[in-house]
This record gives structure tokens, C-alpha cells and sequence, in this order.
């Protein structure tokens, strides 16, 4: 099948004769060449719908089973319900629990899809306007493999911006597909719908390529540069005798005209631009001038110091409520999106000052302006303006009002009680009342920020003020250093990694990524970090939880970004960029098995994530789970083959796939050499695991770092992380090594006596290290 | 409006209209003695959490030497080696839920387990894992006897302040010895 | 802004040269040609974005501010929930109770969007395939505006397949900008969600009417008829004799494929061909052999008779646990949409024979055939083949054995609590123990068929199959007759009705659409659609509420469509036809704006809609409210100015918008002829009313018809009705009349005493009727 | 697990942490009697609900002779008239509500009701109306006499056997006409 492609090419044609058809004085735009370079024989499944790859998602599901954990043993989706589904009991409709948390899983991650898809869908409609259609997208140098999701789902190969306008519609024509299965009497069968799940997340992963390639090639973000530079982050970082101007969300594409203003006029070091999310880490990859405040969990917290002389929302992870925070602290809020509109008048067609008065004045609490263009100037201005009259806001009330807050503190418990991570909110406020404001300290680093523990609070104490305010001192040393982001992986570096890794000399590519609802605060994310790193894995991350690794410092007090090299390899700390700049992160993978392994990539998904599932040792790490679009991200990944460690907090996700080691049958592969069924061991063992602890998530990462294609040599390597580290923290070695040891020879070396022994005690017998693969049309010779 | 004794700990917690029965410690302990095939399930916060005479850990250990297997989560395990208490098994606590699901799976091959008690754990992961066990796996009972009220186990302490949890745990403990 | 329009004409072109570019060799697919045909200039608005029309919802919003029934108090769309927001607590993201009803009704208009939007895409691909992309789009003779919605939205004018292309793109591009408002972190404000559920509305709503102008267009389906024929519905008209094909969902494309199979082989009466829901009905359109059993309430009970012999599904209100209901009576099911799956072995790429052998030995309970072109000959093999072998289960079990069931009762009342009607079915059952099934008959008629009661029996009594069998002897009389639905109302017909209409001589448009939630049963619709008929409404009906109506009877034992004409006129009663044949129904307002009034169409929203709202006396009942997409229909009515009288069930919807006329304030418009404000009183009073019972309704649609623009004749007539009806149901006059009457003109004749003497008691004064707008720039002249 | 007695007539509508307090006639009677500004809400199924002495719209028509001030929902206006029984005011149920969550909103506009009684309501749009009252308005307090607890209003008489409903209605009235 010739495939088709947009290039909105003009050209008039005064006389066109075509067989019988005579045409005369037409304009017309070529909207579809067919494509002629032969870069690649497209494969079996390009833009594959939501039943392509079913079979796929089935041969994965066999092995990874859902097992559901409900939030709610209701549905309350049509107005038939509420019903009950306790216990499968049935539904209105007729379905059951199963098979419900199966459609809640596919609604979110069709949401969290969507909220990628639109992002992307944004930063294109702004950027085909400001730099054109033609823009040539540029992934940097030592990249062949620019757009590697792109290619092996769409089929294409995009050159100039125009080429992501087919992806884009392909996007959202199958978001509507995936919601509408989410409608009353429509799919029936968990396993479909958990299939159509993963077809979200595939669409997702897509978008994110599509956001991110395109927001690199207009904004000159870096191109895979191991070194980007160091970045403040941390909010004692900003300098609060200038106004500032604090970005919230994730398309920086309002944001950068802020900065493109100030240095047009030249002005640059007058304000403080500073950003909160991941529009602050993009913000960063265009500036080296912009300043984090720090990922999603200080956004109420920065709020509430007042220090904030404008804030400008574009979309994505803004606390909803954010109108009347601003208001509070008399700070105007600019809209930029029509995501969030937050009900402020469109004052798009307005000329600039108009839109300043109304700001500065306090005529309106905050406007909502469409144009982009128009932000820097509105924004810069109003900042000038308002920062000056609003000086007595910068700051959270003192030391001893706050203590008469406290005071009415009585002990009641309900702000722990409302506490989506159960923190001691509640001991902590009551000892304040001492002046004792340790408690409340510590649980400053903890807080997700959420501001649930306030709303419950009956004499209305600002719990998150009383927490600013306890930790000031602390906050004014809250300067660290992130890389920016670096974006795309490059193909030399895929080259360099790709021969150790799919051997396992490597042990694996760690993925620190998604947001922060850690159990025990940012701390957690920067400690498996520095594990990872000592014990050489690749270490990649991405977004808050990017930013959550900055706010740790080693022994020698670096940062960990300081501390270690920003490289795809071994032993390497790569910032990644935001999170759609997870798309490298999943594309590294599949560059792996094109470029490293030379597996055909266009349209070629089955084969690629095969490949991945067997023989690239990666884990995503999703130590904060909150967001859908973070299990959309995750879904994604899985897809591919890539197992997914969660925190505890995401066990609210209600769903784990989970395999069984003991069920052997379960862990068969294909040998491809010769059609045969090999065992392989738990190798990966689980597909998405929720984790108890710090502990336990360390360990699994090593363990899913395993693969049945390891080498001798890599599985020695594998094994001695994994058994040091499960002695190390439990205790003991691993009851499963028998089923990961092979043949003697992957044995590691310096544990020979000791796992001989327990090999023997478990009656191990050795086994053939196949060529793996779980599609049976990969076999060459069959038997 | 009322506020329910036995109210989810975690407010937003509500799940439905099926809620754990709350529990007194007499009636746990003949639900305990009465069980054929209890496991007794120590996470995460076994060693942090204190009750009357240590922390928990050592209560459960005694437990323990009642006869009652005990299941260590993986992070736990160690702690009990240190202590010189080998548990019936270790295990994921998700991997553990998991194959709860499965009526002809038990620790031992002996046939499938009848009630599990949570100790330890932390409460929104625990919660989610009586979810599971609740609508998957209704061959057993389960109880939470963490000083915080669980509705999605079949039975449950309800919240109690510290104090009050020390002392039932005590008592829980006693009337296991004594029979 | 010209236009562009997808035309996939492939040209060969040998050597092209156009200014300084050469092109050789090359074969073009002409993707977009500018608009030549001056068919009318474009509008302000077209394919509006998310905020496009924002100021437009705010100005309804204003008047109709959203009244919240939370179903939950919580919510857990992300992991950081559940999050409890009772009475206005916030939750994790920031959001309260209020935002997030909105966010939910947004969610669920969107879900219904989706649904409609991709029955829209299936038919689209399928046509594309079998009859080309130029096959014409044909809405009949005496139709110039083929596609009013189309137009108004998109300003494309559609001629062939091909242009609805671009309209599809559009469409789902904005379920994905919807969708993505819905994730954690975004919209804050529940006016702007709102806005969105209306746009979610509007798409809905143009999705239907690509749905049925392409299917219309494709299978030849009665365009504008009002003399379809009469079509037998009720399970009562079909032989069991015969092998039985029964098809059940909404794309009827697949099920096409089995009539045309039949035809092609001659043999059409050899089976019963039969549908349940708006396949049913679809089906109808194609052949007035095919048979329709009846709405959504029947399924379960239907398929519990065990009469149908091979099941086909497709896609939407489909039974979930339709799989396990097949088994029980050993029929095979079909699947045919990617949208249900139910787990099923993907056949598509088998030979015919294979896939009927596997149906027919029960190798499998039923396979997904993707390719409709197969389903046809597999599901009449099938059918065939297995009826014989069936026999045994084509009956409920026998009375005896049911009374045996009963005997297990104990009376626990669980069952009723949980029907999501509240039926009385533990009585019925308990007196069934007595072999009295009186009670179980009476529930037969109003139970919705969703089984609920069933999964909540302790001793398992197929509650249903009890019902059926007791109901056994009137299903045998379940014969009625329905108009097949005549789709698109025409020109002639809007010119005939434009002026009696938007004067006021005709009372107005009563349109019964949605599903069979019904309070009391379908009768009431049936009532309620005969009540309007001797009034002399023009009532228009489609889906479930049209097959509701019709199995009714009226004093002369005549169904409804026999005893009334099937015009687009007053005191004719039209099925339009299935759930996207309400596309012409809010077509014909439209229509009526622009064909009678000449108002500008093309992509003019805001004029149209402000004519309708002020002008046109149009009001939908959805009198049975259940799924997302009753709501996205609704919805989009609502954004047109057209109330929305919902019945007691829709109240789990979770909104109404409401006016309150006692705020004169709120019913002010522009008189257009001098920009003056004019008090209009409560014309319409509501936009979405949920009304507590059947007469509530009744009466409620008699008002909301009443509109600022009637004359004093029209108005003397609606005001006539309105106080009639008022009075018959309720005892007395309307304590609101005096707002209604502008000009002692307007006071009803026959009546003029007794209402003069109650405007004088509410010291009534005159007011004038202006040519009424809430759009400032329709003034004319300004003050 | 235990099934509360107060649980939600319709086993789905556990609406979330916060659910009505059940009610005893006593308690009823005391509510009413103590409430400064109360109304009685009855509807559509007034008229065919049996309470001990006849139609529930006759036993409303004696409390509105106690001077409890009652709203006639639309549907049922004509029966009351008939009777001889002229309501305070008759309004569409929704109408009624959504007016109610306006604190400046009363019936004769002498200042916000504090107390809404309701009967003879179909239950499914009940507990919508009453969920409305709960989140949106907050002034007041709400009160369902049906036999079927109401979790979404603030006191509900829980679920009861017809018979023993019918005493509970008849000991309210009973109790209000004595004091
Ligand atoms: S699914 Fe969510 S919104 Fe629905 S009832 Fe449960 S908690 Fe409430
Ligand atoms: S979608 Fe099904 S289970 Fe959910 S509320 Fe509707 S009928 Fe009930
Ligand atoms: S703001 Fe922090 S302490 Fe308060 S509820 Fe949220 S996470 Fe807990
Ligand atoms: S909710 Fe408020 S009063 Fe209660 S413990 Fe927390 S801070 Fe104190
Ligand atoms: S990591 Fe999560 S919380 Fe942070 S910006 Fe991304 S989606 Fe939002
Ligand atoms: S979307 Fe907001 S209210 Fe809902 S669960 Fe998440 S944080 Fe809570
Ligand atoms: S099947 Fe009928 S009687 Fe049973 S719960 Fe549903 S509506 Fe009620
Ligand atoms: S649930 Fe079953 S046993 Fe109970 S009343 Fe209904 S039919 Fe009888």
C-alpha cells in the first residue's frame, strides 16, 4: 500500500489535461504526493487502528494478566447508574467489575492521550503559523532516526512540519475511536478493552514524538547535546526584588514569547522568568536565563509566598483553583489556552494596552488571550507595572499570625484524614501552636501540594501557608542545578549502547519519569537515582520527576546532575526534557532494535516491540503516579514490551499486570532458529508492578532489567545487581534465581558456591538461551 | 449529618455500598482461632510503627510463635532475619495479592487460605489491595488490624487514636495466648 | 478565508511546470481545491474551535445557569483520588463540586460525541470502500439544503462522500480538544466546561447528520418521504418458524450485507431478518421485509426467548454481557466493530465456511468479522444451518419450572433496590410463587430490561426469563406497526410550516427522541406524542422513543402512525428514523432559519441559533434518558436555543440548566429594529428541565414552545395550549401567564375574562413584542 | 461485611463519605416542631401512596392544617384543590429546588427556609433533588419521610416495611398535633 502524505504545496495550473478530464484555471493544492523516496519498504501495520494489533496485546495480556484493584465498586458513567458492581455483580449494561476497571483504564489513558495529542495539535497550529509549513524538522546531527514512534506506527517520515499534520489527524481520529468504546453498550471484554488501553498509550507515545520534535525544531531546543547546560531550580534560586513572571503547564509555547520579548527589548535580566511543570523544564531548554521553581508539587506552595507578580496558564497540571489562589495574593492570571479558559474574558482581539490596564487595575482578575504572540508584551508589562503595587503580597503572613492560625488547630485529624498520601498534617499544625515548626518542615519536602488537608480543615487554617512559612529559611538554600533537557537520543549514541545493552553488559536503561505523589517526598526518586547510577545502569528521566531528582545533593553536596554525565550510557544521568520528551525515551528502545539490530522500523510495530520485550533491558520507573497522562506514558511503554514500576500511590491507577513465575507455560518464547519453545525464566517478569517501597522498586528494576536474550556475560551482570541488591535489602538471595540461571555459565562469578548450592536445592536444570521471539512468523526454519 | 464510627480513615475513600464490618479485638481473635488457613501479611511499616513494647515487628513475630504463618513483604524481610525469625514466606505485596486472586493457590500447595490479616501496611496501598481481594478473591476474608478503619476489608478496626490501638493490639495479643 | 475541501481525484501528470518548478513523472492525488462554487459567502465561525462560540454559551449560560445533582460526591479520575468534594470541598487538582459536574457532563457529552462521530466514520470507510468517494450525496427531491448542520458548522456544502472527509477530520480533532479539557489540571472554571459540553453538543450533532446523509445517500433510504412504509415491529410479528437473524446496535452496515445477501440469492423470505435498537430501525429504511423486535428494553428479554438463532452485533446499547446471555441459549454472535470486540477470535481473513463451520460446532461462542462484506453469507449460513439444530432452546423454560424459580424468593426486597427504576419486581416475583404472574406481566411493559435484579438475587432467579414467560401470551400480540423513517425533512415542507411555526399558528415542534428509561413505561411517550397530535404539534420522533410510540394503541386500536399522517406538518406524527436521524429533526430548525427566513447558514452559528432561540418553538423530550449519546443530541439542541424536557431517570445526568422568570433581568433581549432591551418574560423559561412526571411534561413542553418573536395570533394560540393543558393536569390557570402576555392581543379568546381578571390581580402591564435578538451586532439601527 | 441498616434504599447510591442521619418520628417530630421557616414538599406520588387512613395526600393535608406550610409539586396540585385543600404553592419540582439554593430565595420572600420535608417522591429523582440541596445549599437542612433511606439528605427515615412505615407516619402526626 502506496502511502500517502500531506505537503500542502500550492501551485496553479492554468490548463490540465488527464486522460479525458480537461481542467482550466484552477488553483490547486497537492495535498497528497504519493511517497516516492524509498527509505524503507513500508511494513504490515502502518496507522493500525484499534484492532491491528490486538493479537499482539493478547500474546502480552496471556502472560501479563490485569489484575484490578477497584477505586469505586460503582459505575457511574450513563444514567442507568449508579450501579453496583461489587463482587461481579452486573451492571445496567451487563458489565461487570472486570471489565469496568478495564474501560476506566482506557478512559484515562485515552484522556491522557488526548492531553498529549492536543498539545501536540497546539504547538503545531502555532508554530505552522509562526515559522510556516515548511520548517524542516530537525532532530540534530548523528540523528538518521529522527522521529522512531513516528515511523514504526505511521509509516512515515517526517521532513518538514507539514509531514506531522497526517500523524496529528491520525491521532485524533483514533482518540475518537478509543472514547467512543468507552460509551454505554459498547465494548464487553476486559482483555479488548486493555488492548484498547494500550492502543492509547501507543497513540499517546506518538503524540508526545510529534509535541516534542516539533517544539525542538522551532526552538532550537537541543538536539541530544549530553551537556546542555545547568539550570537553577529551587525557588530560593529566584532574586524576589524583580518582578517575576511564573509560567504554569506544559506548552511553552506562550511562554517562550515572554522571553523572546525581553530580548527583543533587550531586557532580559529586568524580570525573573520562572516556570513551574514541565513548561518550566521547556522553558528551560530555550533559555538558559529561565529559572525552575520545581515540579507540580510546589506549585500551591510558591503560589501561597506571593512572590509571583504575574502568572501565565497554558495547559496541563494547573491546580484548577488557581483563579482564586492568584486572587488572593493580587496577582493577575494571563490564559493562554483554550484548555483553560477559567471562565476570564477573551481579550485575544484586544490591543495590548487595553489588556494590561485591565490586568494592572485589577478590572478583571485575569484574561484569556488565544494569540500567543501577544503574551510576551502583556505579560512583561504587566509584571513592570504590578510589581511595584503589589509588593506587600511577597510575602506569607508572619511567624506569629501563623501561630494564632495554629491555635485553632484542634487536633481533629481530618486534614491527615483528607490527605491523598496520608502525611501527619494534623500533628504537624498542632505542634506549630508550641512554635515547634520542625514537623511541619518536614513534611514541607513530603507535601504533594495538593491543598486537600486545607479544604477539609473546619477552622480553616491555610495548612500550606503555615508550611511555606515554616520552611523559609530552608527554601531561601533551595538552589540546585538541573540540566536542560537534552532532548532526542542520538543515533551514535544508540550505536555505542546498543551492543552492551541487548548483551546486558549493560544492565539496563532505567526511566525516571511522571509526576510526584512519591510516598515519601522527591528524596526517594534522587536515592534510586544514585543507586541506579553507582551500579552503571543508563539512567534517564524526565519532568517532575527530573526536577525532583535536582532537589537532592550527593555526599560531596552536588546535585546529581553535577555529579554525573548527562550521556545515553552507562553510569549517565540524561535530563531528557519534559514529558513528551518521554518519546525518546521510548524511541531510544526502538532505535535500539532498528538501528542497533537493524530490525526494519516503518509500520513494523510487532516485530519492534518483540524485539524490545525479549532483548532490551528497560524499566520505566513511575515512583509518583498521579496524572492520566502519566499511565498514558506508561501504556504505552508497555505496548513496546517495556515493563513499568509504580509507587505505591498509584496502585490508585486499579490496575497492575502481573505476571506469575511459577507458571511456566506462561514464560515460553519461540526459539526463531528453530520454531522450538524454550522456557525463559520470569525475564521480564511483570509488565506493570506496583511496588510497596523504595526497597522493593529498586530491586524490581533490576530484576525486569533481565531479559531472555541476554548473553552469558550480561546475564552474570544482571544477576550480581540483582542478587547484591536483593541481599542488600532483604536479606537473603532471591527465591527466583533458579529461574533466571540458564546454564552455569550465567552464574555470577563471585556468588559461584553460594547460588550452585541454591541452584542444586531447587533441582535447577539448565536450559537453551534461545533467539526469543513470541511471534510465530519470526521463527526462520520451522520445525 | 453523621459522622459513621466506622467511616473510611481516608475520607475520599468511600467505595460503595459494601463496607468492612468493624472490628473488636475479641472478635478478631476468634476469627483468628477459628480460621483454618489465616496467613498473617507484615509490611512495610512493621519496624516504624511502635506498639505497647516495641515496634510492631516484634509483635508480629510473636504472633508468629503462636503458629500463625507469616508472610513478610519483600521490604520487610530482612528485618525479621535480623531478629532471628524466619517467616513462612516473602513476598511482593502486589505479587502476594495477586495470586490470592487464585482459589488454588496457597503458600504451601495445601489447599487455599481462608483469611488474611493485614498488619503494617501502608494505608492507600492497602487499601487497593483489599480491593482486589474483595471483589477477586471471594473464597476469603480479609481484616485490617491497622488502627485505621479499611472498608474495603471485610473486617476492620476502626480508627482509633494511637493509644487506644497500643492497648488492642495488647489485649489482641493476650487472648491469642491464652487460648 | 476560502475554503478547502477534500476531493481525492488522483491525476497522472506526465511533466508538469508551474512558475520556476519542474515536476516530472509524477501521479498526484489533488487533495485540496479552493472553493469555487459561490454558493453563499462564508460566516463568521467556521469549524469553530473549543472557544469559538464561548460568548455564545455565556450568553445562555447566563440566562440558564447549570443546576448541579452530583451522583457522586467524589471523584477519582486520577490517581491522587478519590478525592471527596462534598459541599464544595475541593479536591487534589483544585477543582469543587461544581467544575467537576461539569467536567463530568463534558466527559459524557463527549463520550456520546465520540460514539456518533465514529458510527459516523464506520459508515464512512465502509461506503467509501464498497460505493467510492463519488458517490453523490443525495437528500432526495425538493431538498436544496442537504446538509443544514454541515453547513452551518464546517461552511461546507457536500456533494460527494469525499467532502465529508475533511468534516470528520474536523469532528474528531474536537472530541480530542474536549477530551484533553477533562484531564486533571486543566479547565477550572464550570462555566468554560459547560461551554465545552455544548460544543461537545454541536459536534454530536454533526456527526449525526454526517451518519445519516452518507448512509441515506449509500442504501437508498427513504429521503423526505412522509409516506414510508409501515414496518411490523413487536416480537409478536416474527415467525419462529423460521431461522432467525437478529442484529442489534446502531451501524446497520453489516446487517445490510445480510438483506442484500439474501436478495442476491433470492431468498429473502426464507428467514427472519431482525434488529433491536437503531440497527432495527436503520434496517427498516433498507427493506420493509426486515423486522424490528423493538427498543433497547427489549434485548434481554428477546434474546432470553431464545428465538434468535445467530446474533449480530455492531457497535453502541448493545448488552455487554451479551456473550454469556448467547451461551445460555447456545445462539452464536457476530461481531462486527472494532468498537465490541467481547474477546472474540478475529476471523475477518477466514473463508466463509471456516468461520460458519466454527459458529454452527460451537468451536467458538461467536467471532469478530471486520470486513462486512462477510458477514451477510456467514450469518445467513450460519442461521440456517444451526436453527435446526437449536430447537430446544428457542423457548423459555415452561411455567412449572418458573414457579419452581419464584419458590425461591424470599422476599428480600434487594432485587428492587437495585432496579435503577424502583420497580416493584420482588412483589412480582414473590406473587409468582402463587402461579399468579399478574404483577410480573404489568413490570414487563415498564422494566427497561437491564437485569440489574437479576445480579443482586441471592438464590439466582432469572428474574427476566420469568417476566418473559409470563408476559408469553401478550408478546404473542406484540404486533404493531411503525412508519419506516422517513430521514431528512424537506424544503417544501419547511417553506409550507416556516411562517405558521415562527409566527406561532402552528404551536410548535415536539420532538421525542433518546431511550426507554422511561418512569411508567413507553405508553407514556405514546401518550404524550397523542396529546400533542390532537393539539396539533407537530411531533417528530426518532430511535427508541419512535418504537415506544408505536407500540401503543390507540381507542380505535390503531397505532399511532397508522391513525396519523407522517408530514413535517402540524398534527402529523414523522419518524425520522434512528438516532442519527435526529440530525434532521434539529436540521429542520435550522432549516426553518434559513429556507423561511432567509438567514444567512454557512457557518453562521450564532445568528442561526439566536433565530431559533427567539423565533422557533421547538422543544425535545427525552423522556427516557440513559446513554452519553442522549445527551450529546440533547446538548447540541441546547446550543441552538432548543429546550430539552427530560424525564425523571435523566436526573442521574446530574444537570439542568434553568431559568427563573421571576429575574426579569435574565429575559431581556435587543429589539434588532432599535437595540432597545425588552423584557420577553420566560420564552423559553428553561433549557434543560427534568420533569417529575408525564403530565409535568406535557405541560412543560407546551410552554417552552413559546418564544419571544410569536405573533399575537400565534401567541393567543400557544398560551391557548399552554393553559388548557395547565388546567386539565393541574386544576388551575398558570400563576405566569401574565408574563407571558405582551398585549391584550395575546390573551386567548375563549378564555379572555378569566385571564384579564388574573392580569389585573398580578397588576399586569403591556409590553411590546420586539424583533428580538440577544446579539448586540443584529441591531439594526443602534441608540 | 454487614449491611448497615441505614443504607441506601437503591443499593448503588452510596453517593460518598457524607450520607443522612436516620431518622426516628420522635426525632422528626422535634426537628419539625423546633425548625423557624419549614416546608413540606409533596409529590408526584402523593396521591397513590397509602399511608393508615387513606391516601398520603390526605395525611399531608392535615400537617398543612398544623400550619406547616406545604408545596405542591406540580403534578399534584389538582388533587390537593380538589380536596378543598389550597397548598401554600404548587412549582415544578425542579423548579423549586433550584430556587432553594438561592439563600435568598422563600416562598412568601420573608427570609430563607431552614427546614425541607419531603414526600411522595419517585426515589430516583429524590435523591437527585436532595443531593443538589446537599451540595448547593448549604442554609438549610433536609429531611425525607419515605420508607427508603435517603443517604443525600440530612435526616431520612431509613428503609421500612410498608406496615411499619404506616406507624411511623401515623405516631409523627400523632406527636405533632399533640404539642
Ligand atoms: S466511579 Fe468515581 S465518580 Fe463514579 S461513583 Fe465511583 S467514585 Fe463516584
Ligand atoms: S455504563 Fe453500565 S454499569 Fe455504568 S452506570 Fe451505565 S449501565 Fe451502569
Ligand atoms: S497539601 Fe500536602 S499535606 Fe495537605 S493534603 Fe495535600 S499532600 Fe497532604
Ligand atoms: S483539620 Fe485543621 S483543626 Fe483538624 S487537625 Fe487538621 S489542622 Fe487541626
Ligand atoms: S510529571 Fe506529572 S505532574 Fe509533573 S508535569 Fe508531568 S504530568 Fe504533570
Ligand atoms: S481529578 Fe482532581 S478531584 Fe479528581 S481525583 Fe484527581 S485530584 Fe481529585
Ligand atoms: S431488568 Fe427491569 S425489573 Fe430488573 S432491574 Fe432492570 S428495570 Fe428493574
Ligand atoms: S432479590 Fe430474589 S429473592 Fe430477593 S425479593 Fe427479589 S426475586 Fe426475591
Amino acid at each position: 500500500m502506496p502511502l500517502l502524505r500531506d505537503k500542502t504545496t500550492r501551485v496553479s495550473i492554468k490548463k490540465l489535461e488527464a486522460g479525458s478530464a480537461i481542467i482550466e484555471g484552477l488553483e490547486v493544492v497537492i495535498g497528497k504526493i504519493i511517497e516516492e523516496e524509498p527509505w524503507e519498504p513500508i511494513g504490515p501495520t502502518p496507522m493500525p487502528s484499534i484492532a491491528t494489533l490486538r493479537s499482539w496485546d493478547f500474546r502480552l495480556l496471556q502472560r501479563y494478566p490485569p489484575t484490578y484493584s477497584p477505586l469505586c465498586d460503582m459505575c457511574c458513567m450513563c444514567a442507568i447508574g449508579k450501579c453496583d458492581l461489587t463482587k461481579m455483580k452486573k451492571g445496567g449494561c451487563g458489565i461487570d467489575i472486570r471489565a469496568h476497571q478495564a474501560r476506566e483504564i482506557l478512559l484515562r489513558t485515552t484522556i491522557g492521550a488526548a492531553a498529549h495529542g492536543k498539545h501536540a495539535r497546539h504547538l503545531f497550529e502555532h508554530i505552522s503559523a509562526k515559522f510556516g509549513d515548511d520548517l524542516s524538522i530537525d532532530a540534530g546531527i548523528e540523528v538518521e532516526v529522527e522521529a522512531p514512534i513516528t515511523r514504526l506506527v505511521t509509516g512515515i517520515k517526517p521532513k518538514t512540519l507539514a509531514d506531522f499534520r497526517e500523524v496529528l489527524e491520525y491521532i485524533e481520529n483514533q482518540i475518537a475511536s478509543l472514547l467512543s468504546a468507552t460509551a454505554m453498550g459498547q465494548e464487553g471484554s476486559y482483555l479488548d478493552f486493555e488492548s484498547k488501553a494500550f492502543h492509547a498509550g501507543m497513540i499517546d507515545n506518538l503524540a508526545l514524538e510529534v509535541a516534542d520534535l516539533i517544539q525542538m525544531s522551532a526552538y532550537n531546543f537541543p538536539r541530544g547535546e549530553p551537556d546542555t547546560p545547568l539550570i537553577d531550580i529551587g525557588a530560593g534560586t529566584v532574586n524576589i526584588s524583580k518582578p517575576l513572571i511564573l509560567s504554569i503547564g506544559h506548552n511553552v509555547s506562550a511562554s517562550i514569547e515572554i522571553i523572546d520579548y525581553l530580548q527583543r527589548n533587550d531586557s532580559m535580566g529586568s524580570l525573573e522568568v520562572t516556570g513551574l511543570c514541565c513548561t518550566a523544564q521547556d522553558l528551560a531548554r530555550y533559555s538558559d536565563q529561565a529559572k525552575i521553581i520545581g515540579p507540580i508539587s510546589r506549585q500551591l506552595k510558591f503560589i501561597r509566598s506571593g512572590i509571583a507578580d504575574v502568572i501565565v496558564t497554558d495547559e496541563q497540571c494547573i491546580h484548577t483553583n488557581i483563579l482564586q489562589e492568584a486572587q488572593e495574593i493580587k496577582t493577575p492570571i494571563i490564559a493562554t489556552s483554550d484548555q483553560m479558559c477559567l471562565g476570564l474574558p477573551d481579550m485575544t482581539e484586544e490591543p495590548v494596552e487595553n489588556i494590561v490596564n485591565a490586568l494592572v487595575t485589577g478590572q478583571h482578575p485575569g484574561v484569556l488571550i488565544l494569540d500567543h504572540s501577544k503574551v510576551g508584551e502583556v505579560a512583561v508589562q504587566t509584571a513592570r507595572m504590578i510589581a511595584p503595587i503589589r509588593k506587600k503580597y511577597k510575602a506569607v503572613p508572619d511567624a506569629k499570625t501563623l501561630i494564632e492560625f495554629a491555635e485553632k488547630c484542634t487536633d481533629c485529624e481530618r486534614c491527615r484524614r483528607n490527605c491523598p498520601i496520608d502525611l501527619p498534617i494534623d500533628k504537624a499544625v498542632y505542634e506549630a501552636r508550641t512554635g515547634n515548626l520542625k514537623k511541619l518542615v518536614d513534611i514541607y519536602d513530603l507535601c504533594i501540594g495538593c491543598g486537600r488537608c486545607e479544604s477539609e480543615c473546619t477552622p480553616n487554617i491555610p495548612i500550606i501557608s503555615l508550611m511555606e512559612k515554616a520552611a523559609e529559611q530552608k527554601i531561601k538554600f533551595e538552589k540546585y542545578k538541573i540540566r536542560a533537557g537534552r532532548g532526542i537520543i542520538k543515533d551514535t549514541e544508540i550505536r555505542k549502547v546498543g551492543r552492551p545493552l541487548v548483551l546486558g553488559r549493560i544492565p539496563g536503561i532505567i526511566a525516571f519519569a511522571g509526576c510526584p505523589s512519591y510516598p515519601r517526598g522527591g528524596i526517594e526518586v534522587a536515592e534510586m537515582a544514585e543507586e541506579y547510577l553507582k551500579r552503571k545502569y543508563i539512567v534517564v528521566t524526565t519532568g517532575c520527576s527530573a526536577m525532583s531528582i535536582a532537589q537532592y545533593k550527593n555526599e560531596e553536596g552536588k546535585t546529581l546532575y553535577e555529579a554525573y554525565p548527562g550521556d545515553f550510557d552507562a553510569g549517565c544521568l540524561a535530563n531528557v526534557g519534559s514529558c513528551v520528551s518521554n518519546a525518546h525515551v521510548i524511541g531510544a528502545a526502538i532505535k535500539i532494535a532498528n538501528i542497533f539490530a537493524r530490525r526494519p522500523l516503518r509500520a513494523n510495530y510487532e516485530e519492534i516491540a518483540d524485539y524490545i520485550l525479549n532483548r532490551i533491558g528497560a524499566v520505566v520507573m513511575l515512583w509518583g503516579a498521579t496524572s492520566q497522562k502519566s499511565l498514558s506514558i506508561a501504556t504505552g511503554a508497555n505496548r513496546l514490551g517495556i515493563p513499568v514500576v509504580i509507587g505505591p500511590q498509584g496502585a490508585r491507577y486499579r490496575r497492575m499486570l502481573l505476571g506469575r513465575k511459577e507458571k511456566r507455560d506462561k514464560y515460553m518464547v519461540y526459539d526463531a532458529r528453530t520454531g522450538e519453545q524454550v522456557f525463559i525464566g520470569p525475564a521480564p517478569e511483570h509488565l506493570v508492578y506496583i511496588a510497596e517501597s523504595k526497597t522493593e522498586a529498586l530491586v524490581m528494576g533490576t530484576k525486569l532489567c533481565i531479559k531472555p536474550n541476554d548473553t552469558t556475560m550480561g546475564r552474570q551482570i544482571k544477576l550480581t545487581h540483582y542478587i547484591d541488591i536483593h541481599k542488600r535489602y532483604f536479606g537473603t538471595i532471591p527465591d527466583d534465581v533458579h529461574l533466571l540461571v540458564r546454564s552455569e555459565a550465567d552464574v555470577p562469578f563471585t556468588m559461584k558456591e553460594e547460588i550452585l548450592s541454591f541452584l542444586k536445592e531447587k533441582k535447577w536444570q539448565p536450559n537453551i538461551i534461545p533467539d526469543p521471539t513470541i511471534l510465530k512468523r519470526m521463527i526462520r526454519s520451522r520445525k | 449529618m453523621i459522622t459513621i464510627a466506622a467511616s473510611p480513615w481516608q475520607i475520599g475513600g468511600t467505595p460503595g455500598p459494601t463496607e468492612a464490618a468493624t472490628l473488636k479485638p475479641e472478635t478478631a481473635a476468634k476469627l483468628i482461632q477459628i480460621a483454618k488457613r489465616p496467613i498473617l501479611v507484615a509490611g512495610s511499616l512493621t519496624l516504624e510503627t511502635k506498639v505497647s513494647n516495641g515496634p510492631l515487628i516484634d509483635f508480629i513475630i510473636e504472633w508468629g510463635k503462636l503458629g500463625i504463618p507469616v508472610v513478610a513483604t519483600k521490604p520487610t524481610l530482612k528485618e525479621f532475619l535480623k531478629r532471628g525469625f524466619k517467616p513462612s514466606a516473602s513476598m511482593g505485596l502486589s505479587d502476594l495479592i495477586n495470586r490470592l486472586t487464585d482459589p488454588t493457590w496457597s503458600l504451601d500447595g495445601n489447599g487455599a487460605h481462608d483469611l488474611i490479616i493485614f498488619l503494617g501496611i501502608r494505608y492507600p496501598i492497602l487499601s487497593q489491595m483489599l480491593s482486589t481481594l474483595k471483589h477477586f478473591a471471594q473464597n476469603l476474608r480479609t481484616m485490617s488490624l491497622n488502627g485505621f478503619f479499611q472498608p474495603n476489608a471485610d473486617w476492620s478496626f476502626p480508627n482509633m487514636k494511637e493509644e487506644e490501638w497500643k492497648e488492642k493490639m495488647a489485649f489482641l495479643l493476650k487472648t491469642l495466648k491464652e487460648k
